[in-house]
């Protein structure tokens, strides 16, 4: 391992070394402002280092890691997702009662599992880095553990991970046997060199599917997405939402892309199924959902669905609308996610729609974010979606996935509905319920969301061509 | 440049109308008036310094947006949009002026929900970028969507969704077109771009081309409205406040008529010919059922906008009878139905603030205590009616004339439209303004603003029913342009005139030609 | 030394995860159900050392070892949580587990 | 020349503008001498156009005049123009004589009416439109006169608007006309896709030009004008409209029936009448329906009771006259009888009303009677007016008029012995409805007293129309009588003369012959009505009767046919059977909401199923692919 190496990996470890310091400093000093401002600046730091870590790429850590400008991307996905919430979470963590810092301290394992991810080149990578985001996330899940609701999401999501962790493995095992290699790279040259695959390296396909499937929360593997987002705090919610879907997704690309399996039919099909079964349930369900944190899982169900599009493109520029994709659906998702939490007591949530009737009069800014996001969600024009949905489009059509491109339209206008109801309801009248006022602190996160719709909705060639540029496989 | 400035200072003017509308309710109104006027004074000194009767653009701008997709901000201007944009900010100070009274909860929020569909429709007519132009499509959608929910009447939350998902369903629709449409062009030429100009003129096997084109016809369709796709408006219309249905009706429907001239006539040469019988089918549908359900209702506005479903019907007509007349009589009925639509809206309103209803049946005998509002009531029905001084008259002329060259057996079903008018707008002043009083109703007359705003419409239809040759000669050029090289126009369509020059013989092969052709 | 083959293995360690599985499905004490997943991960683990002695590579080994630590911690979380429960539901039934859930049923 | 011309329409026209915008503000008589001077002064111009028309006859034939290019599109072009020939001069003069008169009556008429100003504005676009009906050099203008003067009679006839019969009756003429005209609209669009043009001269050179006798384009486009003018001049079947019409004020209806409006058909026809020339059938089928509908009108008057729908059914009658004339071709006859019928019918209807108004509103003439003694001036008058419509022989013009037509009915080329029957029995009925109607009201007892004796401002109108009446005939005497044709040999400068065929006939014998009946005619009304009423019992009460009082059951069959049926069709599906598409789609998703909602139940178990059923799913894919 040279230097070089160590610099390539210089997010990870800054990622890796703050909980180690965090649990120094908490054992000396236990300061919820200090643990907070560390981890703000550990975000920005472990930011920051990607730039730096840029002038040495490509580089694989053989056999384990694969450092490439595809997953720095990722990585900057992920931890600027994952710093978001953290200021998000600031004011909602606060007014919990016990031990809290510890918070922080368990959103940097996630942040770190998800970063594993975005860099692995090999099952061991990708089973680790997946265990320690899903392990940290039970934790968080259940953090508020004086709630039932919190508890229950931690145990059912606990149960679920386990089950497709243990779908994972053995797939990854049945794989294995088959090919004797854990490397992505080795998996998908031995597949290339033999038509025939061995049946149960199928299955063991299969069975990994069920595990990814599980993390996208992909329909029929779906099911614990409203109870874990309703039941979680509304922060956990929108980490869950963003960063561990990105990592996993991160993962799926090039492990799909290595094997080249939009090529297989029995993918495309199989792909096909989920994202068609996952636009129309997610939709389906949120339709006359009553609460805005399940409206908001079934949605998220639903955009996998539209994603998965994209896998199936089999070209960079694929990937590259992937990832623009992602990046607007995180902004757009925080959003959303960053208003329910401000405006949310951490002991009773504001997560009724009916919750937040009015909030167009009483609280015009709060509001303003919650409908941009509504509306990027929706793919209006001037919004972040708009321009995602488009680009999504517009890679999927030229790719000739025609049938997969107008389930989708059917199911934005489906998906409109229910987006509009959020909205209908924020501006009927009604009264301010005794919502807590926004600090500067979540004030100052939401600005930075606003822009970033509205920038990415109104001038995104900017971001097109950096996208364009740096991100291939 | 001044192209874009026309956007933006109405987008200016919303969200300062949206910042100051918490100082007071008159500063938004004031801006708002501000900001169209400044559009309409700019528009207006400009175009008449650029002269153009050769059918060129008269302004064109073309600015960097997403170079990654061939997508330019590309605006330009030539007479017919130049019509639009001028009735599109003419009918803007007027929905401002009617609101004055009207709205006064959430004045700022609801000037910037004005302006910024003003801005959206304005962007409409000016793109020649397909992309910039499904942007602004999809921009009107949002503030009417909030317009018609937050200041609607009763049932303004279903008929706000209903418009919504109506409109963004054909929309997406038109989007996988454009899309289409652009992949086709990168497939032949190797450029991906969304420039009109550039995409016009592609061609394409028969059937790709017919269903690239069903994409646009389901926006601009829906958008007209055509029968049976038409069920949004009136349930829009009628629960949107004055305001929202007068833009409705007078300036987002026009989106729809403007895409059909625009884009589908120019990019789809062949198909849009192959697909004229149909069309023409529609208009008549749509002329007829309209008619037949305006008649059928009791309320005000609702009645209103079934008419509007029904002269539209004229609109789809006359664009696929592909001729000179036809088109012109399209462009009329686009400006005389805005104006005479948009004022019987505005009746309905001015009603509506002072009975509060808009049940016809609970009106009658008004005349007697608003003897101006009947006649401007009693104008404008005729007018809807398509009387001759009128400016209607001369958009359902020229409209049924051109279609009747391309189309005995449809302009002659159309024209039973007339006749259908006549039942439904007579009835509304029979209805409202006449017979006995129902009630004891207490109502004052139409006050200085409201007559300045009625008198405004009036003369304006009156004038453009006497000089309609304005309007006519602005949008003429264009017009030809559009027509020049269509299929349509160059196999032939009847051209009685000349083969009758062949002598007294022959007419009956004539007649009965005439009646094949379509 | 008598030599299984590979796929009778592979059967065996599939009927393992089966096990656990159906476990999963019928038990309802979450106890239980944390066990099953202890039976499916280990049968994966098992597949691993299958194919590690096939392709004579240290690979697999590792692998389980891998899976043995993470299976813990998912344990240990698995009762901390589980007391949790408990203390809210006063019961491990997993079905009376269920106050998140569609309310328009 | 040419701004007398372009004046003669636009001085009412602004009569009305300036009424309408600011009628409010003046008071009764300064309303009443605009209304009523705009058409004087229109008056006066049509006579000094007339004069230096007539002065340059023989030389030139028509005067025209452009004021602004109107529409142009494409090839289309209509200007705003206005040409003079002896045709339009004809009804110029008619049209702002009879109006005038009926305006200055209209100011005693109306003054103790509230809408007094809408009422001389409506009146004065009345005029004004139907001026540039005549005046009209292109037929779209014409059609925009047409459309105007339909609308002035929809505004007028409605005029007390509080009663919503009066608001129906309006609406009826409106609609039944508008009928006509849209199967008028579209005869002008073939005449316009053939001939690229709108201008009247133009096109009739090139009708007569590039179509032959008889073809069919030729043939169907007539019959669409004929339909328009069918419409606006109430003749079968669309003739329902007229005695509805009665809703309004007495002049209005004197308006519509002597100056205006119903004659808009005849002037149609006799303006194209190169086309209609070619139309052999469509002129049969005039000349049919013509005397199809002076025989209903005349029998339907004979069954009324109410004063203005018994001259209502007579104007109908006599129009039918008129188009009896243009129907065998005697064009110049039948104008000459429009202009005759004017003078008498506004007469009529004008003494008529104040017969109405003095009885406060009684229009029952069985109530009426013995108004001789009580107003001998509007008995005086009436009688003229009865005697010219029942053209009594030689000292009343309506004889000079009717003469020519009953006599050409037969003896055209295009004439035979069954249309003569027809008219020489309409004549008949026309007498003795006429009298039946002199009789009733102004003999016998007085039933009624007149509340007030009408002012000069009404009977100076009425005194002049009674004169030109009675001497009006005598500038066009039939051939018997010898040659002074002043008027046909000026129509003649735009009109065909009437083609005569060899009958072997006398006309003096047919003269003799109507003669005779009109005295048949007054001798059975005296007898019936005055003499011996008890005569007259069982008819007035008859089953026939009520036959005749509905119109022929014109009504009853229009409402079974159409109007029901289209109330019907505005019933059903009231509320847009196209919404249950949406519906449909909504209540579709909102099923499936529902259905997938269930999955969602919160238990661990089921959730792990899915995965389950998932990856067997998968699994079996796999295995069956």
């Amino acid at each position: 391992m040279t230097i070089a190496d160590l610099y390539s990996m210089m997010p990870l470890i800054v990622i890796a070394m703050a909980p180690v310091v965090m649990m120094i400093v908490i054992s000396i000093l236990r300061n919820y402002e200090v643990i907070y401002g560390f981890s703000v600046l550990a975000f920005i730091v472990a930011f920051a280092s990607l730039f730096f870590t840029g002038s040495f790429l490509p580089r694989s850590i053989e056999p384990l890691l694969i450092v490439d400008v595809y997953s720095l991307f990722f990585l900057g996905i992920i931890i600027a997702s994952a710093l978001l919430v953290t200021i998000l979470s600031h004011d909602y963590i606060g007014t919990l009662g016990g031990v809290k810092e510890e918070y922080f301290l368990t959103l940097f394992t996630s942040t770190l599992g998800a970063s594993l991810l975005a860099v692995a080149g090999h099952f061991v990578i990708f089973f680790l880095g997946l265990e320690l985001l899903s392990v940290s996330l039970y934790i968080l899940v259940a953090f508020q553990r004086s709630k039932d609701t919190s508890v229950e999401a931690g145990i059912k999501y606990l149960l679920l991970a386990s089950v497709s962790s243990a779908f994972l493995l053995f797939g990854m095992a049945l794989i294995y046997t088959g090919t004797g290699t854990m490397q992505f790279a080795g998996v998908a040259s031995l597949l290339k060199g033999s038509d025939a695959i061995a049946g149960f390296v199928s299955v063991g396909f299969s069975m990994m599917m069920v595990g990814i499937g599980f993390k996208l929360a992909l329909v029929p593997f779906h099911m614990w997405t409203p109870d874990v987002y309703q039941g979680a705090p509304a922060p956990v919610s929108a980490y869950i939402a963003t960063v561990s879907k990105g990592a996993v997704m991160a993962v799926l690309i090039r492990f799909f892309f290595d094997i080249r399996g939009y090529d297989s039919r029995f993918f495309f099909v199989v792909i096909s199924a989920l994202a068609i079964l996952s636009m129309f349930i997610g939709n389906l369900l949120a339709l006359k959902q009553q609460n805005i944190k399940r409206l908001l899982a079934y949605s998220s169900i639903a955009n996998m669905g539209y994603l998965l599009v994209l896998l199936l493109t089999g070209t960079d520029k694929g990937i590259q609308a992937a990832v623009f994709y992602l990046i607007s659906y995180f902004v757009t998702t925080i959003g959303a996610f960053g208003v329910i939490t401000l405006l949310s007591i951490s002991r009773e949530e504001t997560e009724k729609i009916d919750d937040y009737r009015g909030l167009f009069w009483t609280r015009p800014w709060a509001a303003l974010v919650l409908t941009l996001s509504m509306l990027s969600l929706a793919g209006i024009p001037f919004t972040a979606g708009f321009i995602a949905k488009f680009y999504l489009i517009l890679e999927g059509m030229k790719a000739g996935l025609m049938l997969l491109i107008i389930v989708m339209i059917i199911n934005s206008v489906i998906g409109l509905y229910y987006y509009l109801r959020v909205i209908t309801s924020m501006f009927t009248p009604g009264d301010d319920a005794g919502l807590p006022a926004i600090s500067l602190n979540g004030n100052m996160a939401l600005v930075l969301i606003t822009l970033g719709i509205l920038i990415l909705g109104i001038y995104p060639g900017w971001l097109i061509n950096i996208i364009t540029r740096l991100v291939s496989l | 440049m001044i192209l874009a400035y026309l956007i933006l200072i109405l987008l200016a003017g919303s969200l300062l109308a949206l910042l100051t509308g918490r100082k007071g309710n008159l500063w938004p109104r004031v801006i708002s008036v501000a900001a169209v006027s400044l559009d309409l004074v700019l528009l207006i000194i400009f175009s008449s310094s650029v002269s153009g009767t050769d059918g060129k653009w008269l302004m064109d701008l073309q600015l960097e947006w997403i170079p990654r997709f061939g997508i330019s901000l590309h605006l330009a201007l030539d007479g017919l949009s130049l019509v639009m944009v001028l009735l599109t900010l003419f009918l803007g100070i007027i929905s401002v002026v009617i609101s004055w009274k009207e709205i006064n909860s959430r004045v700022g929020f609801f000037h910037f929900n004005l302006l910024l569909i003003l801005a959206g429709i304005i962007g409409v007519f000016l793109s020649l970028d397909l992309f910039l132009f499904y942007f602004f499509w999809e921009m009107m959608l949002v503030p009417m969507y909030f317009m018609i929910g937050i200041w609607g009447h009763e049932n303004r939350t279903a008929a706000s969704y209903k418009f919504f998902l109506y409109t963004q369903a054909s929309g997406l629709l038109m989007f996988i077109a454009i899309l289409a449409l652009v992949f086709v062009h990168e497939s032949t030429s190797g450029t991906l771009t969304f420039d009109y100009v550039q995409l016009l003129g592609l061609e394409m096997p028969a059937a790709k081309e017919l269903l690239i084109m069903s994409g646009f016809l389901a926006a601009f369709l829906v958008k007209l409205p055509v029968v049976p796709l038409h069920n949004w408006l009136p349930d829009a219309h009628s629960q949107a406040p004055t305001a929202g249905s007068v833009i409705l009706a007078a300036l987002l429907l026009k989106t729809g008529a403007y895409g059909l001239i625009r884009f589908v006539v120019p990019l789809f040469p062949s198909a849009s010919a192959a697909f004229a019988p149909v069309g023409m089918g529609l208009g008549v549908i749509g002329i007829l059922y309209g008619a037949k359900l305006a008649f059928a209702q009791t309320d005000l506005k609702r009645l209103v906008a079934y008419t509007s479903v029904s002269h539209m019907g004229f609109v789809i007509l006359g664009v696929f009878a592909f001729n000179v007349i036809a088109y012109q009589g399209v462009v009329m009925q686009m400006i005389a139905h805005a104006i005479s639509t948009g004022a019987l809206f505005i009746l309905a309103g001015q009603l509506y603030e002072r009975i509060h209803t808009r049940d016809m049946d609970q009106m009658g005998g008004l005349w007697e205590k608003t003897p101006v509002m009947g006649a401007i009531g009693m104008i404008f029905s005729l007018a809807s009616l398509g009387l001759p001084g009128l400016a209607n008259f001369v958009a359902e002329l020229l409209t049924l004339l051109g279609t009747f060259k391309a189309s005995v057996l449809m302009a002659s079903l159309a024209c039973l439209g007339l006749v259908a008018a006549t039942i439904y707008s007579l009835r509304i002043v029979q209805k409202v303004f006449f017979g006995k009083m129902n009630h004891e109703w207490e109502i004052a007359d139409l006050n200085l603003r409201e007559k300045i705003v009625s008198a405004v419409l009036v003369v304006l239809v009156v004038a453009l029913g006497l000089f309609p040759r304005p309007v006519l000669n602005l949008a003429g050029p264009a017009i030809i342009k559009t027509l020049d090289s269509h299929p349509a126009q160059l196999t032939g369509l009847p051209d009685s005139g000349k083969s009758a020059g062949n002598g007294k013989t022959a007419s009956f092969n004539q007649l009965s030609g005439m009646f094949k052709k379509h | 030394m008598l030599t299984v083959p590979i796929e009778t293995m592979l059967i065996f360690a599939g009927l393992l995860f089966l096990i656990g599985l159906v476990g999963l499905l019928t038990r309802r004490n979450l106890i239980f159900m944390l066990m099953s997943i202890e039976i499916m991960f280990n049968s994966a683990g098992l597949v691993f050392i299958i194919a590690g002695r096939h392709w004579k590579q240290a690979d697999g080994q590792v692998m389980f070892i891998f899976i043995l630590a993470v299976a813990a911690v998912e344990v240990a979380i698995g009762l901390a949580l589980l007391l949790q429960v408990y203390h809210h539901y006063k019961t491990l039934d997993a079905d009376s587990v269920g106050k998140l859930k569609d309310n328009n049923q | 020349m040419e701004t007398c011309i372009a004046l003669i329409p636009l001085i009412p026209l602004l009569g009305f503008l300036i009424l309408a915008v600011a009628g409010g503000k003046f008071d009764r008589k300064t309303a009443g001498y605009i209304g009523a001077g705009s058409v004087g002064i229109s008056l006066v111009l049509a006579l000094i156009a007339g004069a230096l028309f007539l002065r340059s006859l023989p030389g030139v034939s028509s005067y025209s005049v452009s004021l602004w290019e109107w529409i142009s599109a494409g090839e289309l072009r209509a200007d705003m123009s206005f040409s003079l020939d002896s045709l339009s001069l004809v009804f110029c003069i008619v049209i702002t004589f009879v109006g005038f008169l009926i305006h200055v009556y209209s100011i005693e008429f109306m003054s103790g009416d509230e809408g007094f100003s809408r009422f001389f504005a409506y009146m004065n676009l009345f005029v004004g439109s139907m001026l540039i009906l005549v005046l009209a050099d292109n037929i779209l203008l014409l059609y925009f006169g047409w459309e105007g003067v339909g609308l002035c009679s929809y505004l007028l006839i409605g005029f007390w608007y509080k009663e919503p019969e009066n608001g129906y009756a309006a609406r009826k003429a409106f609609i039944v006309t508008r009928i006509g005209d849209t199967a008028m609209i579209i005869g002008i669009f073939i005449l316009f896709v053939n001939f690229r043009t709108f201008h009247l001269d133009e096109l009739m050179l090139q009708v007569n030009d590039k179509w032959s006798v008889g073809s069919p384009l030729a043939v169907i486009t007539a019959a669409l004008l004929l339909f328009g003018a069918l419409g606006k001049s109430a003749q079968l079947p669309l003739q329902t409209w007229l005695p509805d019409a009665m809703a309004g004020p007495s002049p209005v209806s004197a308006l519509i029936h002597a100056a205006t409006m119903v004659t808009a058909g005849v002037y149609l026809i006799a303006r194209c009448h190169v086309l209609f020339n070619l139309a052999p059938v469509v002129m049969t089928a005039i000349a049919i329906i013509g005397a199809l509908t002076l025989l209903i009108a005349g029998f339907s008057a004979l069954g009324q009771h109410d004063l203005k729908r018994i001259l209502a059914y007579s104007t109908i009658s006599q129009i039918g006259y008129m188009f009896l004339a243009l129907g065998v071709g005697a064009w110049s006859a039948a104008i000459f009888h429009f202009m005759i019928h004017a003078f008498f019918k506004a007469l009529l209807f004008l003494a008529g009303g104040v017969v109405i108004l003095v009885l406060k509103e009684e229009h029952d003439i069985f109530r009426m009677g013995g108004m001789k003694k009580e107003m001998p001036l509007i008995f005086f008058t009436f009688l003229a007016g009865s005697a010219s419509l029942s053209a009594l022989p030689l000292v009343t013009a309506g004889f000079y008029s009717k003469d020519p037509i009953l006599w050409y009915s037969f003896s055209s080329v295009t004439g035979n012995f069954w249309l003569w029957i027809a008219a020489f029995t309409g004549a008949f009925l026309t007498t003795l409805y006429t009298f039946r109607l002199v009789f009733v009201v102004f003999f016998g007892e007085t039933k009624l007293k007149p509340s007030f004796q009408p002012g000069k401002l009404m009977t100076v109108p009425l005194a002049i129309l009674a004169f030109f009446s009675i001497v009006a005939g005598f500038i066009e005497l039939p051939e018997s009588f010898g040659r002074f044709h002043l008027f046909s040999s000026l129509a003649e400068n735009t009109l065909p003369a009437v083609t005569v065929r060899e009958t072997g006939y006398p006309e003096t014998l047919f003269q003799l012959l109507s003669a005779l009946i009109v005295f048949a005619g007054i001798y059975l009304a005296y007898l019936a009505y005055y003499k011996k009423p008890s005569m007259s019992e069982s008819f007035e009460h008859g089953r026939i009767h009520r036959f005749f009082e509905s119109g022929f059951g014109f009504d009853r069959l229009y409402d079974v046919l159409l109007v029901n049926p289209l109330v019907w069709l505005s019933a059903i599906n009231r509320n847009d059977i196209f919404d249950w598409l949406n519906i449909g789609l909504a209540r579709l998703t909102v099923l499936g909401n529902r259905l997938f909602s269930l999955t969602q139940n919160g238990k661990l178990r089921w959730y792990v199923m899915s995965f389950t059923i998932g990856i067997v799913l998968i699994l079996t894919y796999m295995i069956l692919r």
